[in-house]
Order: structure tokens, then C-alpha cells, then sequence
């Protein structure tokens, strides 16, 4: 398929996801929002990103919360049990800590809990990463915990067809799903088709084509990986990256693929290092590509702290392009 | 409650009788649990309703099938009293595939969404978010229905508490909050948790309504409850009840009970609602005995008729592991 | 509060002018603050508290420097009122090395534990919870040290404050529950999200007193907050204060306020209560215009020098990441 | 240092916990308690881990709190930056999910968020672990959560001396540290030295020393790792089976020196296979010692479900010794 021939339209994240409600909204009755701030009233939404909503769709389907993320969750799941396609904003992700009994005990387990008889076809949208300085309690990147807790499926995209693409499917799907958003992936400009439609979840994206080691990335990181493609182009290193937009459960054919083509791997996430989701990657590739590759899984994530508030400290916390390309060359050096 | 309760609708004789039977089902659908139990054929925690009867009975018997409750790992009181068909889940609380959950999520997970029986939960305080969930749902439907969230006195100090009757109250939601104040959270006295002398009271920080009840007088739970569910179909929101009891089996199956004062078990077993309740409707006239009796057969058989269902019932094949996960059956 | 106030003891003149002082040290901070901000010296999120000075003004001059404030987001007024030195603030919200948090925390998380700043909080409710252990060390400790939780209206929708305000009581700790009480939780109106009409009803919930005080009347406040304050310290427990008051900079500086009603903002404002409780000194002769003037240039000399020393100040090294993530260094 | 110098009694990991706690109250007037139902009125906690301790240490030290784990959790916090260190009592794992917020946000950065001027010197009790047939909202092992998140320490102990040893030096540490207890390591009778004294945290255990492959394990699956050493033995398999003891900061060294000497490496938990603790070990042990492995880093974990209320469902769900059997017959054949 290529690109030439789809229409395309400058758009951003937010943009995109807006539009992905609309539609849904549109189409289907039985889809409805929840949210601190999420009414027209009150602005549509911390981000805007349910801007417009509440006006067209009306207070009852589209509505603004307390501030209490336990209740807001409980609506949603007993709205998606009694039918409804419930989407849940929790404001940010340092905000799932107070409703983690919500989300992991109950949507994640009533399916299977119930031997099939509930279903909880929930999205709850988050916001989150750093690079704001909004310091240690608004920025973190948890996806790991709910990608270690069965029953419910982790979404992150990067470019604005992947989130309107991806918020559809995830609205349809008929399991709960956490999309989870951030500044970058909201307000950086892209482009999307016109008519962009719904995109699986669990499908990775090769974004460059490449051969000398594969990169797999996902969310506000992924941009700081395509910022290092030019420097990584002059080191003479043929990246493949991959988005992997799906995080649980992860596109492992793709990668592998690609991993096994190129012979090296890295992932880079914002989340930190240690016990992040770049582990079960690594520990997966190692697994199936055992003696085929040249060299080490890398893995470059957030180092074990808070997010720190100093612009300085906060940028050095992140994975940078330099990292990325630093990396790279340590790997393909290896053989 | 102290205020009177005359100007409050009454059950008539047809409403008292079925009361009973709830009570009734209950109460000997427990103690053959508890036989099962001691023959070993049940291995799981069992967190009897024992002496609660009467407040699942009398809400009950205002409910439709499609009223929804969503209830707590002390719950089956509620299920029986909602008429959950008892093959299912006694297969379930012995963990068989015929089981109502396919013995997946056992006693403290029934589930049974055709009588409404719609989430049971082992986290303290968590029946009530989600029974807001219900609630939205029946105003997006247009429909009359209500959901019940019952919950423990222990329940209400907990912030699930807090955020679902505001919620609830805030949107008008039809989901009555019923608190079955048994006076010990596992092993811990009411009062030594809770800062308040009536957990009703609690409802005033909710602009709702709420009334603490005589949750072992059929008669009583009977009446507030009619207002309260009346209250929610008429589109005027929730309410609190707290609703006075007793467990007779401690928390837990098998509990010492060394934290209770001396006596104190004992003296709410002489005061137990249930043989009261059956002398009450023998004087009245509203029952005789031959058909109370006959009635306790009927269900005794239905309960004997559950359990050698459950006990022929097979276990559930490895692959059920992979299955409910998702919608879709997960690989291998 | 509806009630009288007159058998509550009165501030007196000196006190009065120490809420002043107070409070005007907050309201210069605050206002040297967005110049910087403007200047583009301060690059996070800033959440003024402007307008909400006499809460913790009249609160503060009953503490001493061991007595304790949790407080949040919205809180650097908390703590310019409880004496924070002005220098390591500045320097922490310039994200500098010289910050009381060596610039890691920033403005949502200063602390500064020798004048009782213990916790900034961005997670909403979560000041109390925390407030409650230091009450609990009170205890333990045999003193008469009081602790201070800050929160907002919103705040008391969500669990923590029930889960904090029942323990409190159940424990009868020295923890007043301050809450501000602006009208707004970032866009959503009070009413909108809250299902009672004064939160201080919600002290009936937990069997402790509860008042709502208009939180722009310095010595109506400084009354309530005496009361509170003594109770704790005499060992009667916890204190709901539920104070009305208005942010004249909305959530975030930089908000476009649409989310109000037409003229609700200008209204505040011409109700400011600063001039006006510098009119009130004045008229009563508690203070000079020369006094307050010269009060008014300290402080503002105070806040200059805060800022030069901020800007002066190194921005943190890196291996700072590596620091205080536990007590003893993590290797690179 | 020889056992046979030791002199050793009977004891269970309940016990074991009993007396570190009765000897830190002893030794330090700062160490104090709180949780559900832990007074002795009350039964001295659900375990009975707490017995005795309100008697003799007073109600104001030994607190009975309400059901309400945020507020448990922020007494605690609060306690321990005012120079306490409390041992709070969070029933079981999965009700951590009702107060994550405290632990994640609140104990784990406080230190750092605050430059280091506050201290949350603090140990979570916790207890979790499938086999009593307690279903799916009792019995999940989350310890991964806690390891991917900065600032807190994670110990699971499997046997009673250690227990002991660890819970010691939990106390005392600086840091907030969350202690994971089990039905079977609570109660699985055991040994233990008469002086048990501490046990440094972040130190793992060689349980069994051998040559050909390395399994590490802890908590209660370590008790089915050991059943398994008959037939290991039988199939003609010399394992060197290293307790982990400390899951976070975990002791790579001790893992990676044996996986080097065995040249193979097996991670056995009863936490979820996918994005588990054993994906951090795997992920590090392929990067440290590319090359020098003779099979892929094995890993057996749950499959990806709630816990199952079925008795044969719950066994199938767990690892059995027969599972860690296969999979060191399957690694050692591998070369
Ligand atoms: C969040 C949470 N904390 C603790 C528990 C453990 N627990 C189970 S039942 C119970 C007591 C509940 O008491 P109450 O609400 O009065 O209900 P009752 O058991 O008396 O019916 C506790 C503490 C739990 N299940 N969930
Ligand atoms: C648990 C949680 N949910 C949501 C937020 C996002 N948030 C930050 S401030 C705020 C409004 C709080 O309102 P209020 O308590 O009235 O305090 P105010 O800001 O008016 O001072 C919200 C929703 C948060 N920080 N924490
Ligand atoms: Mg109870
Ligand atoms: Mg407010």
C-alpha cells in the first residue's frame, strides 16, 4: 500500500483522537464518555481531547466527574457490563494509583472471573510523560504494571493515524483497553489520512525500513528515536524502527522478524529500565533468536528515580537521541 | 430507625410469606453449605450470611429480575434471596465446570446476570463504584430499574464508600447503598473503626436520604426499603440504609470468635430473626404450619437437587485458562 | 458560619497585623512570582493561590515552627504564610541546586521540614492520609504539636479525605482538615461535582466538628482556627474547617476562566479581601500607613533577594539522579 | 561458615516474622505498628504474624485500624517521616491496589521529590500467594509492580530464618521496603538459628550448589523449586538453586557468576510469566553474558489469567515441580 495514493490532512494526536470520538459517538449509540473536566462546560477535557463532544452527544452520555477516579472507573465498568462502550479519561497516569483496584482487580478480571458471562468493553484514556516539568507525581510511564496484569490490553501510539486508528479499534474492542497519551503525541503535528479507519491492536508498524539493527519504540520516545535516524545515518547504521503502538499484547512476529533480519535489537522506552516492558522483549528475543544474533538485546529506558523537576535533570532522565544513536553504535560494533 | 415507620407503605400477607421464604431459602441453603463443608466436599473460605436474612428477603422481594445487585464475598444471603437458580452455583462454590462462573471465580465471584446478580467482589468497598455503573446505564436505557450495592459496616470507611455515594448522589443515580452493620469488620468492633454512632448519618454529607434499620425485622427493612427503591425508580436518586445485624458464624467459617464479648453471640442467637419471624406469621394468621413445613421441604429438595448436581458435575478442562482472558481465546 | 462567633476568643492587635504581614508576604510572592513567570525565569506550571491568603495567614500565626503543614499543588501561600524562608523556595521553583528539594521537586513538591513543611502533594486528597501519621507521631511523642492538612474543595470528593477525617477521629488526632474551598475544581463547578451544600457537614459523618468560615475574613477565620487548633493541642481530636473562598488566577496561570460565569471573576476581585483588610487596619487603628508601607517594602526586599539568589543559583549536577532515591547513593 | 556450629530450632516463617518483630520493638521505642485487626484484641492480625505485640508494646505502638488502606498507608508515611518506623500492615497484596497511590507516589519519592530532607523509613507487610483456593482477587503476585518502580525495596522470603534475617533489616533500613509473605512461607514448618540475627538486604541465598544449570527462585514457589530436586537429581541434572530473597535491588552478581559457572539459567516465580520479574533477570543475563550461555534464560511463570478458583485449575495455573523439571531437562539438552 502506498501512501501517495491515500488523501492525506495535517492533523495532530489530539486532533485525531477527537475525530476518532466523533465517529464513534456517531456510530454507535451505545458509546459513552466519562471524565474530571470532560464536558463542554468545562473545556472539553484537560487536553481538549473530548472537545465538542458533551455539546453534540449531550450531559448524559458525555460527562463531567468529581474528582474521584475509583467512582469514575466503577461507572465505567458497570456501564460497559450493562452494554455500553464506556470511554474513561483519568486525567493523568500517576492518577491510576488511586483507582488500580478498579482497573486490575475488577475490568481486567470480570470476564474471566465471571467464566465469560461480564464483559467490560472499557478505554480508559491517560495522559503522561515528561519533559514539562511537572515533576515526580505527573509524568511517569507505568504501562509495565498493566502489561503484567492480565485481562486488560496497553495501547500507546505515536503518530496521529495510529491514535485515531487505534482509539477505534480500542472503543470496538470488547476487552478493556488502557491509551494511554502524552504532550508529544497529542500536540505534535503530523499528518493522517482523511479517511483513516480502524487499526488492530496488537499490530506493529515498521516505520523505517533498515538492516543493520532493529529499533522497537512506542509513544513521545519514538520521536526522540526519529530524531536520532539523521545521526544514525551518518554513523552508517541502517536502522530498522519499529512502532510497536500495542504494547500488550506486543506484535512478537514483527519484531522478531525483524530482529532475526537485522541480527541486533534495541528498545527504547521512556519507562524506566528496570523491570520495564523492554524486559520482556529482550527476555522474549534472546528466548526465540537464541545464537542468531550479533549482540546483546539493548534496552534504554528511564533511570531508577522519580522524574525530577530541574529542566536539566529532566532532560537527562529521558532517553535522548544521543543515547539512542550511542547505543546503537555500541551494538553494531559487537560483531 | 427511631422515627415511626407507620406512615411508611406495609407489606401485606402475600409480601410477608415470600419474605419468609427468602429467609427461609437462605438460611437452609447455608446450613447445607456448612454440611458440605464439614463432609469436605467444599475447600474454599466461607463467609456465611447466617442471621442476615431478613435484609436481602425483604429487598428482594421488591425486585425484578432485572434489578440488579452487586454484592460482596459475604453475598450468597443475597443471591438466594434474589432467586439465583441453585444448581449453578453450588457448582460453582465446589469449583465444578458447570458452575455459574465455570468454577473460575468460585464463592466469592458469583455471578448470574439473568436474576441480576451482576458482580461479586472480594475487595472491601468495590460492589458500590461499579453499582453506580448500573445505575448510569438504567438513565441511558430510560428504564425503571435499580441496583442494590450491598456492603459491610467495615465497608463504609473505606473510600470507595465515599466517592460512589457522591457520585450517586450527584448524578441521581438509582442504586440504593445497603450496609449490613453486623457490628464487627473480620474482628474488629464497630466502634473501634468507625467514627460515627450510625453510618446513616453519613448520608447527610451526600444530600441523601439515609436511615439506619432494623435489619433483622423483616417487617421493618421491608418498609425502608420500599421507599428507597421507590425513590430511585421515581428518578429521585439513592439512599443509604444501614441496616442493624448480627453474623452468627463469625467472619469466616471456622472463626474462635475470642474478639466478641462473652455472650455476646449467644444472646443474638436467642434473638435470631428467623424463628421469630416464623412464630410472627403463625400468629398472624398468615401462614400455618403445614405450609411452612411444606415449604421447607420444597426447599430443602431444591438445595439436596443443587448439590448432587453440583457433586456429578465435572471439573473444569485445563484450557479454561486461556478462555474469558479476552473475548478471544488466547494461544497457548 | 452561620452561628455567632462572639464566644470564640478574638485576635488581638498584634495578631491582627501579623495575619496581615502574612498575608501580604504571600500576595507580593505571588505577584513577583508571574513577573518572573512572564520573564520566562520560571518554566513549570504554576497554581496560584492568590485570593485565598487569610486561610493560611490566620492559621499560621497559631503555629509554631514544630507544628506541621501537609499541603498541595496549590499551596506555596501555605507555606510563604508558615514563614518558609523565601531563598531555597526561590531557588526550588527555579529548579536550582539551592532549592530546598536541590531543584528535584519543584514547586508541586517543596518541603522544607524546619518550618514544617512536610509534604507538597500533586496527587489530589493525598495531603491527609499523610497528615494523619504526623498526628500519630504527636501522639506517640507526648507533644502538643499540631498538624495542618491543606486540600480543596474537589479534594473532598475523593477517598482519601474519608478514609483521613474517619481515622483521625477513631484516633482523635491533632489533625485539623483545612480545606479552601474556592468554588472550582480546575474547571468544574462546586456543585457540579460535590453532592452537599456545605463540606462541613461532612464532619457530622465522623463525628467531629465541622464549620464553614468565610476564608476571606482574617479574623473570622483566625477565630475558627484558634478553636480548632486548641482542641487539638488539649488532645479533643480533629477539626473539619471548610473556608469559602475564591482563586483570582484560576487553575493554571494562564487560564482562559471561560469555564466561569460572566463577571463572577471581576465580582471576586472587587471583594479582594487584602485591601480591604488593610482598610480595616487602618480604620481601627492598628496600623499606620507609614507601618504598612514599610512592612510592604521588606517584604518585597525579601522576595528580591529570594529571586537574585535564585538566579544565581547552579542548576543541579547530574548524578543528582542518582542521589536520595534511597538513603545511600545507587551506582551509575 | 558451617550450620553444624549453629544451633538451630524449630520454628515457621509466622514465628520466625513474630520474634524479629517482638526484638526490633524491644530494641527500638521508634518501631510501631499498624494494620487491620493486628491488635491482640483483635487476634494480632489475620496471620497472627502480630501476636503479642499490642500487650506488651501498648495500643498507641500496635494500632487496629479501619478498613481503609490509603489512610493506613498515610499514617505510616507520616509516622516514619516524623522519625518513626512503622510496620504497616497491608492484609493482602491485591489491596494494594486501593492504596498505590500512598505507596508509589507518596513512600517511594519522598526522598528524593524533597532533595532528601524527608525519610520514609517504613516496612508494607504483605501477604499473597494462590493455593487456597481464594480466587482471583486474594492470591495475584505483584511484586513486578513494585520492582519497575523507583525508591522502594522489594524482599520475599522463602524460608523462616531468612524471614527473620530480612524483616530485621527491613526495620531498620532507611527506606520503605515492602515484605511479601505467603500462606506457605508463613506456615511450612522449617528451621531457623536460635540467634537469628539480621540478614542484609539485596543479598541472594545458593540454596543448593551445583554445575549444570542455575535456578533462582523465592517466596513460595521456591518451596516447589525444591520438590523438584529429587527428579532433577533422578534425571541426572545438577542444579544450583539461588534463593532471590531480595527481588528489588536484586543480587545480580550472585546470578550472574552461577549462570556463568552452569551456563544456564532457569527463573522460576509464581508471579505472571509475561512482563514478570524473571523478564528483568533474563533480559540482564543475556546482555552480561552474551555468548557465554549454552541455552536461552529459561522462564516459567503464571500463564496470562487471573487466578483460577477451580482446585485443578489453580494447580495447573501454579508452577509445579513437574513444570521446572521439563524446562531444565528442556535447557540442559539444549547444548
Ligand atoms: C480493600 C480490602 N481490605 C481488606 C480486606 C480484608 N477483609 C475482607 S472482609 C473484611 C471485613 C469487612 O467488614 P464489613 O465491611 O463489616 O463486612 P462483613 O464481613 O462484616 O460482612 C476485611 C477487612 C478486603 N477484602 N479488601
Ligand atoms: C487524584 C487526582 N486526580 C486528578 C488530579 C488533577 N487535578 C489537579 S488539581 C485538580 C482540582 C482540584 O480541585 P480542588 O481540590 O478544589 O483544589 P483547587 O485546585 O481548587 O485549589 C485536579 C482535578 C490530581 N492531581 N489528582
Ligand atoms: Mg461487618
Ligand atoms: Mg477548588
Amino acid at each position: 500500500m502506498s501512501t501517495d495514493t491515500i488523501e492525506m490532512k495535517k492533523t495532530n494526536g489530539q486532533q485525531a483522537i477527537n475525530e476518532a470520538l466523533h465517529e464513534a459517538f456517531e456510530a454507535d449509540p451505545k458509546v459513552i464518555l466519562l471524565g474530571e473536566d470532560c464536558g463542554d462546560k468545562e473545556g472539553g477535557g484537560v487536553t481538549g481531547v473530548c472537545k465538542g463532544l458533551s455539546t453534540k452527544f449531550g450531559d448524559l452520555r458525555v460527562r463531567s466527574t468529581p474528582i474521584a477516579e475509583q467512582s469514575i472507573m466503577g461507572a465505567a465498568i458497570g456501564a460497559a457490563m450493562a452494554g455500553y462502550k464506556p470511554v474513561a479519561e483519568i486525567m493523568l497516569m500517576n492518577f491510576t494509583t488511586v483507582c488500580m483496584d478498579m482497573i486490575v482487580n475488577h475490568a481486567a478480571k470480570l470476564r474471566f472471573m465471571s467464566g465469560g458471562q461480564s464483559q467490560v468493553p472499557l478505554v480508559i484514556r491517560t495522559l503522561t510523560g515528561a519533559g514539562n516539568q511537572t515533576a515526580g507525581q505527573h509524568a511517569d510511564c507505568y504501562e509495565a504494571w498493566f502489561c503484567h496484569t492480565a485481562g486488560i490490553k496497553v495501547v500507546f501510539p505515536t503518530f496521529p493515524g495510529d491514535a485515531k486508528g487505534l482509539m477505534l479499534s480500542a472503543i470496538q474492542d470488547p476487552d478493556p483497553v488502557i491509551f494511554i497519551e502524552t504532550g508529544m503525541t497529542l500536540f505534535a503535528p503530523g499528518e493522517m489520512p482523511v479517511n483513516q479507519g480502524p487499526i488492530p491492536l496488537g499490530v506493529a508498524n515498521v516505520v523505517v525500513p533498515g538492516n543493520d539493527i532493529t529499533i522497537v519504540s512506542y509513544g513521545a520516545q519514538m520521536y526522540r528515536v526519529m530524531m536520532a535516524m539523521e545521526e544514525l545515518g551518518k554513523a552508517g547504521i541502517s536502522a530498522e524502527v519499529i512502532d510497536l503502538r500495542t504494547i500488550s499484547p506486543w506484535d512478537r512476529e514483527t519484531v522478531l522478524a525483524s530482529a532475526e533480519k537485522t541480527g541486533r535489537l534495541l528498545v527504547v522506552h521512556e519507562a524506566g529500565r528496570n523491570f520495564g516492558p523492554g524486559a520482556e522483549i529482550a527476555a522474549t528475543a534472546q528466548e526465540e533468536l537464541f545464537g542468531k544474533l550479533k549482540a546483546p538485546v539493548g534496552r534504554l529506558g528511564a533511570p531508577y528515580c522519580a522524574v525530577p523537576f530541574a529542566k536539566k535533570l529532566e532532560d537527562s532522565y529521558l532517553v535522548q537521541p544521543a543515547d539512542v544513536v550511542a547505543e546503537a553504535q555500541r551494538l553494531t560494533a559487537m560483531g | 430507625m427511631t422515627e415511626t415507620t407507620s406512615n411508611r407503605a406495609s407489606p401485606d400477607a402475600a409480601t410477608q410469606l415470600d419474605i419468609y421464604r427468602r429467609m427461609l431459602r437462605i438460611e437452609r441453603n447455608d446450613d447445607f453449605t456448612q454440611q458440605q463443608i464439614r463432609r469436605g466436599r467444599i475447600t474454599a473460605p466461607y463467609y456465611s450470611g447466617r442471621g442476615q436474612e431478613c435484609i436481602p428477603a425483604a429487598i428482594s422481594n421488591l425486585l425484578d429480575d432485572d434489578d440488579k445487585i452487586c454484592t460482596i464475598y459475604r453475598g450468597i444471603h443475597d443471591m438466594v434471596a434474589k432467586d439465583m437458580p441453585l444448581k449453578p452455583l453450588w457448582a460453582e462454590i465446589m469449583g465444578k465446570v458447570d458452575g455459574t462462573c465455570k468454577g473460575k471465580g468460585g464463592p466469592m465471584h458469583l455471578t448470574h446476570p439473568e436474576t441480576g446478580v451482576m458482580v461479586t467482589t472480594g475487595i472491601v468497598g468495590s460492589s458500590m463504584p461499579i453499582a453506580n455503573g448500573f445505575g448510569w446505564a438504567s438513565l441511558l436505557d430510560g428504564t425503571k430499574q435499580v441496583t442494590i450495592a450491598y456492603f459491610g459496616d467495615g465497608a463504609s470507611n473505606i473510600g470507595a464508600f465515599h466517592e460512589s455515594l457522591n457520585l450517586a448522589s450527584v448524578w441521581k443515580l438509582p442504586v440504593i447503598f445497603v450496609c449490613a452493620n453486623n457490628g464487627y469488620a473480620e474482628h474488629t468492633r464497630f466502634q473501634d473503626g468507625t467514627s460515627v454512632d450510625q453510618i446513616s448519618k453519613r448520608a447527610i454529607g451526600y444530600g441523601m436520604p439515609g436511615y439506619t434499620v432494623n435489619g433483622n425485622d423483616p417487617v421493618e427493612m421491608w418498609q425502608y426499603a420500599n421507599e428507597a427503591i421507590s425513590r430511585a425508580r421515581a428518578g429521585e436518586g439513592p439512599t443509604l440504609l444501614e441496616c442493624k445485624t448480627f453474623r452468627f458464624c463469625g467472619h469466616l467459617l471456622g472463626d474462635d470468635n475470642k474478639y466478641m464479648s462473652p455472650g455476646e453471640l449467644d444472646a443474638a442467637k436467642a434473638d435470631d430473626p428467623l424463628p421469630k419471624y416464623r412464630q410472627k406469621l403463625l400468629d398472624e394468621g398468615i401462614a400455618t404450619e403445614a405450609q411452612l413445613e411444606d415449604m421447607k421441604a420444597a426447599i430443602e429438595a431444591e438445595v439436596q437437587q443443587a448439590i448432587d448436581f453440583a457433586v456429578e458435575s465435572e471439573f473444569p478442562p485445563m484450557d479454561e485458562l486461556r478462555r474469558d482472558v479476552f473475548a478471544k481465546e488466547i494461544s497457548a
